[in-house]
This record gives C-alpha cells, sequence and structure tokens, in this order.
C-alpha cells in the first residue's frame, strides 16, 4: 500500500517516472500504438464533427452544380476503368493467341496466369525511363499523354448503361471522331520525335493510315445518323431498342462492315498494324521508348480496341439493349428506384445467416466424419454467400435496368475484342501500298455508296426512324 | 567418266589446255592458265555441245608454291562435273581476271577468294572484303597464316592436344617461312 | 570491329597491291560519332561503314535529294540470323541494298584444315544449322571419292530417309518464317510443333538434336532403332494431313497471296546468271535438282518428280516448298518399303590417310547444292576444304531483287530467298 | 486464291478457331519432363552402370576428339609420377591470356605439358618403319624404342600413339603394364645375386632391404634413377653374398648395411 503522494510536485514526478517506466518498458510497436492510438481517435472526432457542420453545405453545394460534379466523377471513373481494362485485354490477348497457337500462354502468375499482364505493367513501372541522344524531348515526353488521353476521353461519349454515361453530346458521335483523330497526332509526335529512322517512317505510317481510314469510319457512321436522327450516342441506342432485329446492323449491314475495316485500321490491329510492324520497322513510333512512356502507348492501343467495340456495339448492334424482349418490365414498384434499401439489406444479412446455419449444420451431420464444425460452417458460409450474391445480383439484374445494360454491353463488347484478337491471331499483315488502294479505292466509294441508298431509301419512305 | 566429254573438251580447248585432263569418278578436271579464263569460260558455256551453265562453285587454293583458281561446272550435256583450274598464280601478286562477265554471281564467290587469299581477280567491280572486317591485313586460309594453338605442323604445334611429330612436320614444312607445302601437283 | 589503325601484316604472306583505299571514315554506326557531332540534319547525309574501296561501294553511299539510308540488322526481328542490309531508302521506296556479311563468320574452312578427317564432319556441322545432315552428306560424298570408299545400300537408304525428313522439318520451318515476317504470328508455331516432332525423331536416330554429327565416312553412325521407327510411324500416319492444314492457313489466304505474287521475280536468265540451285531455280522455272541432275545417292532407284513453276516470284518460291514437302513424304514411304538388310559402315582405319587428290561432292539440300570440294596431300587432314553453301548465292541476289519495291517486301523477299546466315558468313 | 474474295481468309481464322479448342503441345517443364531419346549424346555426365561402378575409364578419349574442347580432364597417372592433362585451359583468365598470345602469332604456353619436352623423333620413326605402323605389336616397338633411347620419353609415345592410329591411353597404359618398361632414365643399376649359395647368405633379405630403402622391388620400376636386377651369372670368385653396382661388386654390402649403402647411393645419384 504505497503512501499517496502529497504534494503536486510529488504527484508530477511520479507520473512521469510512471510515464518512463511504461515507455522505457514498452516495445517498438507498443510505442508506435502509444503514438498513432489517440491521434487516430483526435482525427475521427474530428472527422465526424466536420461532417455533422459541414453535411448540407456540402450537399447544397454538390446539388447546386450538378453536372460539374457529373463531369468530375466522370472523368476520374474513366481514367480509373481504362488501366484494369488494358490489363484485362492484354491478359485476354496473351491467352486467347496462345490458345489458337496450340499453346497453353500465361499460366504461373495468379490463377491461371491471371496476374500476368498486371505484373507486366509493373515491370514496365519499374523500367528506366530515358531519352535517347538528338531527341526533341519535349515532345517525345508529351507524345505518349497526347495519344493515352485521346483514347481515354472517347470514353467520356460511349453510353454503357441508361444513366451510365459520362456526357451525353447531342454531337457525340462528332465528338468521337474528333478525338479519335487527336490520337493519331500523339503517334505523329512520337514518330518525329524519338530521331530515329523507324520511328519516322512508324509516324508517318500511322499519319497517313489513320487520315485516311477516318473518312470511310465516318462516313459509315453518317448513316446511321441519318435513321436515327441524331448524334447523340444514348438517342442511337435508344432508337435500336427492342429485340435483336431492331439493331442498325441489319439495316445498315454494308456500313458495318466498313466501319469494322476502318475501325480495325483505326486502333492499329492486325492486319493493319503496319506502324508497330516489328518485322519490317523494329517497333515503329515506340521503338526509342521504354518504362512508363511505352506501358502509356500499349495501354492506349489495348483501349482503342476496347472503344472501336464499344463505338461498334453502340451504333450497330443496339448498345446496352437486350438481344430480346425482356418479360417484365424495369422498376418494379414494390422496389424502390434509388437503390437496395435498408429492410433489404436486412432481409439479405438474415436470409445469410439462416442458410450459413443451415448449410453448415447439415454438412457437420451428414458430411461424413471427417468434418470439423468449422470447416463445415465455413464452407456453409461460402456456400450460402455465394447462393445470396447470385440472387443479389440476378434481383439487380431484374430490377435495375443499369446493371442489365452494363451486362449486355460488356458482353456484346468483349465478342468484339475476341474477335480482334482472333484476327491478329490468324491474319498475316498487309503492304503499306495496299493498305491504302484498299481504303481510297474500295472502302471510300463503298462507304459514299451505303450513304446514298440510306438517304434515297429515308427520302423515298419519308419516315426517318424515330426514337420510342 | 565421261570419255566423250574429255574428246570434246580436248577438240575445243586443245591450245588452253595444260597438262592431260584428268578424270576420277565423276569429275572431269582440266588445267588451264590464269590468263585463258575468259575464253575457256566462255568456250564450256557457250559452245553447244559443252552448255557448262551452271557456275556450282569458284574456290581458291594456296598450295604453298602458287595459287590456284578453281571452277566447278555442271552442263546437262554430261553426267560429270567439270572442274577447271587457274592454276601458276604467282603467291606474291596473285591476279586472275574475273568470271562476272559470264555469272554475275562469281562476284561475291570473288569477293570471298579475295578475303581469304588475298587474289585479285581484274573485272571484279566490287573486290572487296566480305567476311573479315574492312581494316582486316593478312589472308586467313593461306598456308602461312599459322593458328598457333593447334594447328598441325605449325611452330604452335604440340602445345595444344592435337599433336602432331616433329620431323614430319619440319620435313614437310619450310623451314624458312614454315609454310606447309602440298605434296599434290 | 577491331581498330582501325593499320597492323602489320600478322599472315607472312605479301600483302598483293589491292585497290588503294582514301582516307578514312569514322562510320555513323560507331556510336562515338553520335555523341562528338551535334545534332542536326547533316546526321542523315550518306556515310560508308567504312572507307570506300571500289566502284560499286561509292556508287552505293553517294546518295541523291530524299534518299535516306537505314540499316536492317545486323540486329533486327526479321534478318534470319546477323545480316545486315544496309538499304538506301526514298520514303518507303527502295533504291538500292549492300549487304554486309561475316557478323558470324568462324573460319570453319581453316579450322577443318587443321582436324582429322573424321573432325571435319562434326566441324561443318553448325554452319547450316537449319538442315546440317546435307552439310555432312556432302563432306561424306566428297571424301568418299576421294578414298574410294564403298558406302553400303542401307547406309545409303538411311541417309536419304534422314535427309528427307530433315528436308520436310526445314521446309516446314521456311512457311512459317515467311509467314512470320509477313506478320503472321500463328504459322511459325504450327511449323515448330512439326519440326520439333522430326527432331525429337532424328535425335532418336542420330542421338543429337539439331547438330547431329551423323554422317560417317562410308556409312552412318548408328543403326535405325525401335525408337525412332515408332515415332516415325506416328508421325507419318498424320504428316500430309497437318501439313496441308497448316499450308491452308496460307495458301489461299488473300492477305498472304497479294504479299507475294509477283514481289522479287527472279527470271531464269537472272537465277543462271547468280548461280541460284535449289528451290529458288526450280521456282524460275529451270529443273534443276541433283537428285535428279546429278544422281548421288540410292536417288535413282527412288519415284518422286522435281516440282516446277514458271513465275519466279515470292509465291512460286513458297508454293514449290510446300509441294517438295509432299515429295519428300512420298520419298519416305519408299525409303521404308525397301530399306535393304546389312551394314551400316564400312570398314576403314581408324587414321584415315588418302592418297594425293581432289574431289568434289554436292548433294541436293533444302535450299539448294550444297558442295564440298576437298583437297589432300596425301597426310591425315584435309589440305584445302572449301564449303560452297546456296544461302550465300540466293542472298547474292538480293541487290538485284529488291530496288524499286517496299521496305516491307525486302522481308517478303529476303524470307522468301531462305538463306541461313550459318552456311553464309562459314 | 479461291474466286470468292475474302474465302480464304475465312478458312484461316476458321482453323485458328478450331485449333482454339485442340488439346495444347505445350509441356509444362519442370513438371513434366520431355522424354530424352535413349541414343542421346547431349549429356556431359559420368555415367554409372547398375552396380553402381563408374563407367568411364579415364581413357581421355573424350577429351581427346571434343571438337569445342569442352571435354577438361586432368590428373596423375595410378602411378602419381605424371600429370595428365587434356582439354583447354582451366580458368578463363588463363584462356584469356592464352588467345591474346594466340592472336600474337606465337605459341601457346600450357602448364599442363611442362613436363613434355621434345626429343629427335627420327630413332621412333625408323623402328615404326620397321614395324609398319601396326599397333598390334605395340609391345616390341615400345621395347625397341627403350632400348634406342634408354627408356620411354612421352614424346615418344604420343608419336606412336598418333601415327599408328591406337590411342594414346593405349599406348600409355601397354608402358605402364610392363614392368620392364619404364619412363625413367637409369642412372646405377644395383645387382644382386640369387643363387643357391648367395640365397643361403642371405641375399634375398639384403635384396628386400636395398627395395625397402629405394622404395622399389627386385625386377622392378627403377626408383630415383636406380634399378635393382638380378645377376645374372654368380660372377667366379666373388664372395656371397654378390651385390653389384653398374656390375662391379661391392664386397662390403652385408644385411645390416644394406639399407643404408643403397639410401646414401640413392642420394648420390639423385643430387
Amino acid at each position: 500500500m504505497r503512501a499517496i503522494p502529497a504534494t503536486f510536485r510529488e504527484q508530477t514526478r511520479a507520473a512521469r517516472a510512471f510515464a518512463e517506466q511504461a515507455w522505457s518498458g514498452a516495445s517498438t510497436t507498443d510505442r508506435l500504438a502509444l503514438i498513432l492510438v489517440p491521434l487516430a481517435l483526435m482525427a475521427f472526432v474530428g472527422f465526424v464533427v466536420s461532417a455533422v457542420v459541414m453535411l448540407g453545405p456540402t450537399i447544397d453545394f454538390l446539388g447546386a452544380n450538378q453536372p460539374l460534379v457529373r463531369f468530375g466523377v466522370a472523368a476520374v471513373g474513366i481514367l480509373l476503368l481504362t488501366v484494369p481494362t488494358a490489363f484485362v485485354l492484354i491478359y485476354m490477348e496473351l491467352k486467347v493467341i496462345a490458345r489458337m497457337n496450340l499453346r497453353v500462354g500465361p499460366n504461373r502468375l495468379g490463377p491461371w496466369g491471371a496476374a500476368t499482364s498486371m505484373i507486366h505493367g509493373f515491370k514496365v513501372l519499374s523500367k528506366e525511363d530515358f531519352a535517347p541522344t538528338g531527341a526533341d524531348v519535349t515532345v517525345f515526353t508529351l507524345a505518349p499523354a497526347v495519344t493515352f488521353l485521346a483514347s481515354v476521353m472517347t470514353l467520356l461519349v460511349i453510353p454503357f448503361a441508361p444513366g451510365i454515361f459520362g456526357q451525353d453530346l447531342n454531337i457525340g458521335l462528332l465528338y468521337f471522331f474528333a478525338m479519335g483523330g487527336l490520337s493519331v497526332l500523339g503517334l505523329l509526335m512520337a514518330g518525329w520525335s524519338s530521331f530515329n529512322k523507324y520511328s519516322l517512317l512508324g509516324g508517318l505510317r500511322s499519319a497517313a493510315q489513320i487520315v485516311s481510314y477516318e473518312i470511310p469510319l465516318t462516313l459509315s457512321a453518317v448513316g446511321v445518323v441519318l435513321i436515327a436522327g441524331s448524334m447523340s450516342m444514348t438517342h442511337i441506342v435508344m432508337s435500336q431498342s427492342g429485340s435483336a432485329l431492331d439493331w442498325f446492323v441489319f439495316k445498315q449491314p454494308l456500313a458495318v462492315l466498313i466501319f469494322f475495316i476502318a475501325a480495325t485500321a483505326e486502333a492499329n490491329r492486325t492486319p493493319f498494324d503496319l506502324t508497330e510492324a516489328d518485322s519490317e520497322i523494329v517497333a515503329g513510333f515506340a521503338t526509342e521508348y521504354s518504362g512508363m512512356r511505352f506501358g502509356f502507348f500499349f495501354f492506349a492501343e489495348y483501349v482503342n480496341v476496347f472503344i472501336m467495340s464499344a463505338l461498334l456495339v453502340t451504333i450497330f448492334f443496339g448498345g446496352w439493349t437486350a438481344p430480346f424482349n425482356w418479360p417484365w418490365a424495369y422498376n418494379l414498384n414494390w422496389l424502390d428506384a434509388s437503390g437496395i434499401g435498408l429492410l433489404w439489406i436486412g432481409i439479405v444479412a438474415v436470409v445469410l445467416f439462416v442458410a450459413t446455419d443451415i448449410l453448415g449444420a447439415a454438412i457437420w451431420l451428414f458430411g461424413g466424419r471427417d468434418w470439423s464444425a468449422p470447416a463445415a460452417f465455413g464452407l456453409g458460409f461460402l456456400v450460402a454467400g455465394a447462393g445470396v450474391t447470385a440472387a443479389v445480383g440476378l434481383a439487380c439484374f431484374i430490377a435495375f435496368d443499369w446493371v442489365q445494360g452494363i451486362f449486355w454491353f460488356m458482353a456484346k463488347t468483349y465478342v468484339f475484342v475476341f474477335v480482334f484478337v482472333w484476327m491478329r491471331a490468324t491474319l498475316p499483315r498487309v503492304r503499306v501500298d495496299q493498305l491504302m488502294g484498299f481504303a481510297w479505292k474500295w472502302l471510300l466509294p463503298a462507304a459514299l455508296l451505303n450513304l446514298f441508298v440510306t438517304a434515297a431509301a429515308i427520302l423515298i419512305l419519308n419516315q426517318p426512324v424515330t426514337p420510342r | 567418266m565421261d570419255r566423250t566429254l574429255r574428246r570434246r573438251l580436248e577438240a575445243r580447248l586443245s591450245a588452253q589446255l595444260q597438262g592431260p585432263i584428268r578424270q576420277r569418278h565423276d569429275q572431269t578436271e582440266i588445267r588451264i592458265r590464269p590468263g585463258d579464263v575468259p575464253d575457256v569460260l566462255r568456250t564450256v558455256h557457250d559452245a553447244v555441245d559443252l552448255r557448262f551453265e551452271i557456275l556450282a562453285d569458284l574456290a581458291g587454293v594456296d598450295t604453298g608454291d602458287v595459287m590456284q583458281v578453281v571452277y566447278h561446272l555442271w552442263s546437262e550435256t554430261s553426267p560429270d562435273w567439270l572442274r577447271v583450274i587457274a592454276d601458276g598464280i604467282a603467291r606474291d601478286d596473285p591476279r586472275c581476271p574475273s568470271a562476272t562477265f559470264l555469272w554475275t554471281g562469281a562476284e561475291w564467290l570473288e569477293r570471298e577468294a579475295y578475303d581469304m587469299f588475298g587474289i585479285i581477280f581484274e573485272g571484279n567491280r566490287d573486290l572487296r572484303r566480305i567476311f573479315m572486317p574492312p581494316d582486316y591485313t593478312s589472308f586467313p586460309l593461306r598456308k602461312d597464316f599459322l593458328l598457333p594453338d593447334d594447328a598441325a605442323r605449325s611452330p604452335g604445334e604440340g602445345v595444344r592436344h592435337i599433336e602432331r611429330p616433329v620431323a614430319a612436320a619440319r620435313a614437310a614444312a619450310d623451314p624458312a617461312t614454315g609454310v606447309r607445302r602440298a605434296r599434290v601437283s | 570491329m577491331p581498330s582501325r589503325t593499320a597492323r602489320p601484316n600478322t599472315g607472312a604472306g605479301a600483302r598483293p597491291q589491292g585497290p588503294p583505299a582514301p582516307a578514312q571514315h569514322r562510320s555513323e554506326d560507331d556510336p562515338r560519332v553520335m555523341l562528338e557531332r551535334d545534332i542536326n540534319a547533316d546526321m542523315y547525309e550518306p556515310i560508308p561503314p567504312y572507307p570506300t574501296q571500289t566502284e560499286r561501294e561509292s556508287e552505293f553511299y553517294s546518295s541523291g535529294d530524299g534518299e535516306m539510308f537505314i540499316n536492317i540488322g545486323p540486329h533486327h526481328p526479321a534478318t534470319h540470323g546477323v545480316l545486315r542490309l544496309v538499304l538506301k531508302l526514298s520514303g518507303e521506296q527502295i533504291v538500292d541494298v549492300d549487304p554486309v556479311l561475316g557478323y558470324l563468320h568462324r573460319g570453319v574452312e581453316k579450322i577443318c584444315e587443321n582436324s582429322d578427317y573424321y573432325h571435319v564432319i562434326d566441324q561443318v556441322d553448325p554452319l547450316e544449322y537449319i538442315s546440317s545432315l546435307f552439310q555432312e552428306w556432302a563432306a561424306v560424298l566428297a571424301f568418299e571419292k576421294l578414298m574410294d570408299v564403298e558406302v553400303p545400300r542401307r547406309a545409303e537408304y538411311i541417309r536419304v530417309l534422314s535427309g528427307e525428313l530433315l528436308r520436310i522439318a526445314s521446309h516446314t520451318l521456311y512457311m512459317g518464317f515467311l509467314a512470320l515476317d509477313l506478320g503472321g504470328l500463328t504459322p511459325i508455331l504450327y511449323s515448330f510443333i512439326e519440326r520439333d516432332e522430326i527432331m525429337e525423331m532424328l535425335a532418336s536416330l542420330t542421338g543429337a538434336r539439331m547438330l547431329f554429327n551423323y554422317f560417317r565416312i562410308g556409312g552412318v553412325n548408328g543403326d535405325l532403332n525401335h525408337e525412332f521407327m515408332s515415332r516415325l510411324g506416328d508421325w507419318m500416319s498424320r504428316a500430309a494431313k497437318q501439313t496441308e492444314a497448316n499450308a491452308g492457313l496460307l495458301n489461299e489466304n488473300e492477305i498472304f497471296v497479294r504479299r507475294t505474287r509477283g514481289v522479287g521475280v527472279l527470271d531464269r536468265a537472272t537465277a543462271l546468271r547468280f548461280g541460284v540451285t535449289g528451290g529458288n531455280l526450280r521456282a524460275a522455272g529451270v529443273p534443276f535438282d541433283l537428285r535428279r541432275a546429278h544422281p548421288y545417292s540410292v536417288y535413282p532407284e527412288l519415284d518422286f518428280n522435281i516440282p516446277t513453276r514458271d513465275e519466279g516470284d515470292s509465291l512460286a518460291r513458297y508454293l514449290i516448298r510446300v509441294d517438295e514437302v509432299r515429295e519428300s513424304i512420298r520419298i519416305i514411304d519408299q525409303c521404308l518399303h525397301n530399306m535393304p538388310d546389312g551394314p551400316v559402315m564400312a570398314k576403314l582405319p581408324r587414321l584415315l590417310r588418302p592418297r594425293p587428290g581432289r574431289a568434289w561432292g554436292a548433294c541436293e539440300g533444302p535450299r539448294g547444292m550444297m558442295g564440298v570440294y576437298a583437297v589432300s596431300d596425301g597426310s591425315d587432314q584435309p589440305f584445302r576444304f572449301r564449303i560452297h553453301d546456296p544461302s550465300f548465292m540466293h542472298l547474292e541476289t538480293v541487290p538485284t531483287l529488291l530496288p524499286g519495291n517496299l521496305l516491307a517486301d525486302t522481308m517478303t523477299i529476303v524470307a522468301s530467298l531462305d538463306p541461313v546466315l550459318g552456311g553464309i558468313d562459314k | 486464291m479461291s474466286f470468292i474474295p475474302g474465302l480464304g481468309i475465312a478458312r484461316g481464322m476458321a482453323l485458328t478457331l478450331r485449333r482454339f479448342f485442340e488439346p495444347k503441345a505445350t509441356i509444362q517443364y519442370p513438371e513434366t519432363k520431355p522424354d530424352v531419346a535413349v541414343r542421346f549424346r547431349g549429356r556431359l555426365q559420368l555415367l554409372y552402370d547398375e552396380f553402381g561402378n563408374l563407367k568411364c575409364e579415364t581413357c581421355f578419349q573424350c577429351a581427346q576428339a571434343c571438337p569445342v574442347e569442352c571435354i577438361d580432364m586432368g590428373g596423375h597417372d595410378t602411378k602419381s609420377r605424371f600429370y595428365t592433362h587434356w582439354g583447354p585451359a582451366e580458368t578463363f583468365g588463363e584462356r584469356r591470356e592464352e588467345s591474346a598470345v594466340r592472336r600474337s602469332g606465337r605459341p601457346v604456353p600450357d602448364n599442363a605439358f611442362t613436363h613434355f619436352e621434345p626429343i629427335d623423333l627420327v630413332a621412333v620413326e625408323e623402328i615404326l618403319e620397321a614395324r609398319d605402323y601396326d599397333p598390334r605389336e605395340m609391345l616390341p616397338i615400345l621395347e625397341e624404342v627403350q632400348a634406342a633411347y634408354g627408356y620411354l620419353p612421352i614424346a615418344a609415345i604420343k608419336h606412336i600413339g598418333h601415327v599408328t592410329g591406337a590411342p594414346y591411353a593405349l599406348v600409355y597404359g601397354t608402358a605402364t603394364y610392363y614392368s620392364h618398361l619404364s619412363f625413367e632414365r637409369r642412372i646405377r643399376t644395383i645387382g644382386v645375386c640369387r643363387c643357391t649359395s648367395c640365397l643361403l647368405a642371405g641375399s634375398g633379405r639384403i635384396a628386400n632391404a636395398i627395395g625397402e630403402a629405394l622404395g622399389t622391388r627386385l625386377g622392378g620400376r627403377p626408383a630415383g634413377g636406380i634399378a635393382l636386377e638380378q645377376v645374372p651369372v654368380h660372377s667366379p670368385g666373388a664372395a656371397s653374398p654378390l651385390v653389384t653396382l653398374d656390375g662391379k661388386p661391392q664386397p662390403d654390402v652385408t644385411e645390416t648395411s644394406a639399407a643404408a649403402w643403397s639410401r646414401s647411393l640413392a642420394k648420390k645419384s639423385v643430387a
């Protein structure tokens, strides 16, 4: 029983002694905890207080200028979308081409090699990033950014689903082609600035190729614009909603062909990948690039593939519309359209809990002797969780049209991505003069013919297709 | 062995032939002076009963005393290979007329012979090193170009694991230059 | 490259009075030049890779306006081996070409002159590394003529069998590489599957996978064994169908046909003047195949055709190979059917000392005539051992075929001529 | 090319799509090793037979025949007298300076052959000519060579092996098998008589003592330049036991002094 120190001085001394003893006795982690925990507590309290105080004004501010917020969110979302898309496409290309070559393909990193392209990304990040002697360093550094941004910005106008799009411009198609045309600038900058004959040839090739394939690309889309009567992507998609028979692919078969070929050339894909023809000009405009600059070109290429497929789907294959009429209407009234309410969360939690118990018990009792209780209930939890997730997903799929839209859109888009990869696995490369000759002698007249026929048909029938 | 070819050749080239026409297995061999190379090649290429149109090979040979340029020709008029040996080219200043006026393909073969033996083919418009670097100064396939590590009958012999008797080497080699001389004519 | 300062002649022979060399330039591919010189347009002005000596060089390295020089190789995705083509371009159009060889030169002829007759065979192996058996074959043909050796018939049949197998492997690889240089990714892997099967087969026969040191003077090293025969049977059962399917990927492909038809036309007269042999000559309409034109083994007893085509373009060169694969499969069938019994080696002394003489042996390789000219002085080593490689002559036609075509056609033409740099550079 | 444009392309696409679903040709290496042919010659390793004995007989022929000099064998022979080495120089440094010397055009020194002095081979040539370069007459050839030179020079053995075509290992083995063939110059000869009287007088023990002192045995290989042999005939008038040095009797050598005497003799001959 120690005597309580009498004076304040003694009290402080005792406290300091106690603190010093505690501190000296504590390990490093304890000391960290001793420092961090109070800080974290203070930060949390401050956050809560500020949230309570600032919540109303923040909501008011966001509500006041919604389009700005929407744009910001969309831009951030799209920039975040591109990198995983590129990873998925790279992995898909590796794997699909490998299988078509009777190889297995990447299968060491991650399950079935799924982490390969991610590791590739880290490798590219960790590489030295240099500029060759005699290069125009400013342009050399800017070029990848220009290419990447040009291809990313086109994603702004692509409607993934009803309500899920960056901006619904009424000149969306025009904006798309303008931005697509911007990407050639980046390639040209890269080819010129890297002070290498191979790069120069690659840059000039890409310039000639993209400039001459822009025209049939655009002209083949103009027919669709005539039919839909608008340039807004959402409008175009809406105007072909319904069953698969309402898609423009059946109204514009020639245009689809032209558009697909021109899009292949636009995305620099085989058989039109003259700009990085490795057997002729070593890597084309990217010969002198390394590190993340090269990575930007790489991403841009694959994002281009995704975008071209997406555009093809949007204007010819009905975008996010389902290929057949859905039996029940969207937005079931017993489910509030703004999202799953608290009630549903509770229901899901209870169902999950009960199902876990039932399944776990069943496995534990009847699954044989070798099931310990934790293992049995863990498995039960997994199965029940999977089932509940599937159920909730299905419910959302039925309930919310944007979930459906994203599903159908992505499905169609990846079908065309697969076709691009498939072509790359099969076809050899065309020659420069054949490429240009094909563009100017065949594709352009065909596109013009298609345009005239469409216009004539609309004039004769005199009924422009109106959106529903 | 194609006897008729021998008769045809003797009939055509009696003037230029040096020594008898040798025939062994499926090869017929004639020796000429280097000066006669254009006439002889032209004859065997154009004459209706010879028509040796395909130049199989052009090789330089350094016998230790003289240089030779050996042409191998093929014709559908004969089952034999025709071997034309331009013999007696001086080693210190080897010169030989080029065969590019008949076979353009002889250009690189002559370049190779020049690179390896230093034989200068007059009339070849692209006579430069083809395998060796352009500033290389010696001619590797000459017999006085020694590989000291494992060359038999060379001053360095016996230090590597392919060993040759000293006496035989001295007998075969010219004591002055150490050139291995051929016992072939 | 060694330093450019003139060194005394290490070979004791006096240097002949060659064409005079003017003042020496620094080559453009010398990195120090890049660092020294300030960066401006005259980086693009032509500088010969080494001092100009000859007429042809000075003509090549003087460029008109708007023409630029570009190096394909020595390290380039599309050059088979270490080949360097200095192209003179105006835009994408090729004005002139100057192939630079020797990056792979190993002096095999000198090595062979310094090793026994037995050692020569595995010295010549790595020359034509795609089809090494044929270089061995030419060497042993020459040596057998030199020593009057009689080869047992069974050995001859085994030689033909393995040779034709290797011919198929080489042609399959050729198709794949042609497609690869045209930008097609897939055919090369199908080709490698076939070729790998054949290589494993030959490994079980000869004991090595690529550089089989198999042929011997007066026979072959080792008789047919069960493993080889079973592998061969499995493969032969599906060979024809498989090769047809793989070729079907290219034969009718419009892009491939447009890329190759009429590109690099090598007509009959030019081919003869350039000493071109093999499939490239047959594609130009000359039925010159040593297996028929100068029969050297049991080929007279076998029944096969010599496919020829009249248009000498890259497509014809490709299709000739496709047909030859079929013929080779026929030959293998016949070999298996009338394979005689008996020894596979002739009786020979351990140390070979042929009497002085000269011999020329030539056989028909996948790329053309493989020749060997051997001179013996009565010792146990060849006094002169000359190797003739067809790829050398084929590559020589490139400066004639390329000008006027586009840059992309360089790969088409070079790949369709099918050179192997290991054989070219000796 | 087909008449319908695009048909060939379509066929190609169909083929690749079919191959997409076909079984793959890849061999996952570390998990499944490809089967190596029975005849495969590519592996450089010493093989053991089913009883676990090393199959390699150290005949050096692989190192002699290796065209790229990748096989490197070295070591002392069974009597640990001569260091033998086949193959390239051991270390990279050696090899580098060696190639530098080679480029300079001079003979390349190789430490493995310092013991190997070239000799005049005319006599060997004559003997071989007489024997018609026949490797089957190896023993007489070697005996005559030893008679000609007084011992067997390594140069002569290499020469014989080369020109007769018999592998060096064979000649070397023959020379080391027969005890009367020696690689060493013989300087002096100790003779011990083994007639009955000498044996009774203890010449056998003397021979053993001398043999132990010299590191050899009666009629064996000479050691340190001294050979221990049997006196063919007991020279008349000599006392038993008879011990001769180069033919001259040594009366003062007895059982007790033989060892010391021979040791001093060995010292002198070595010095």
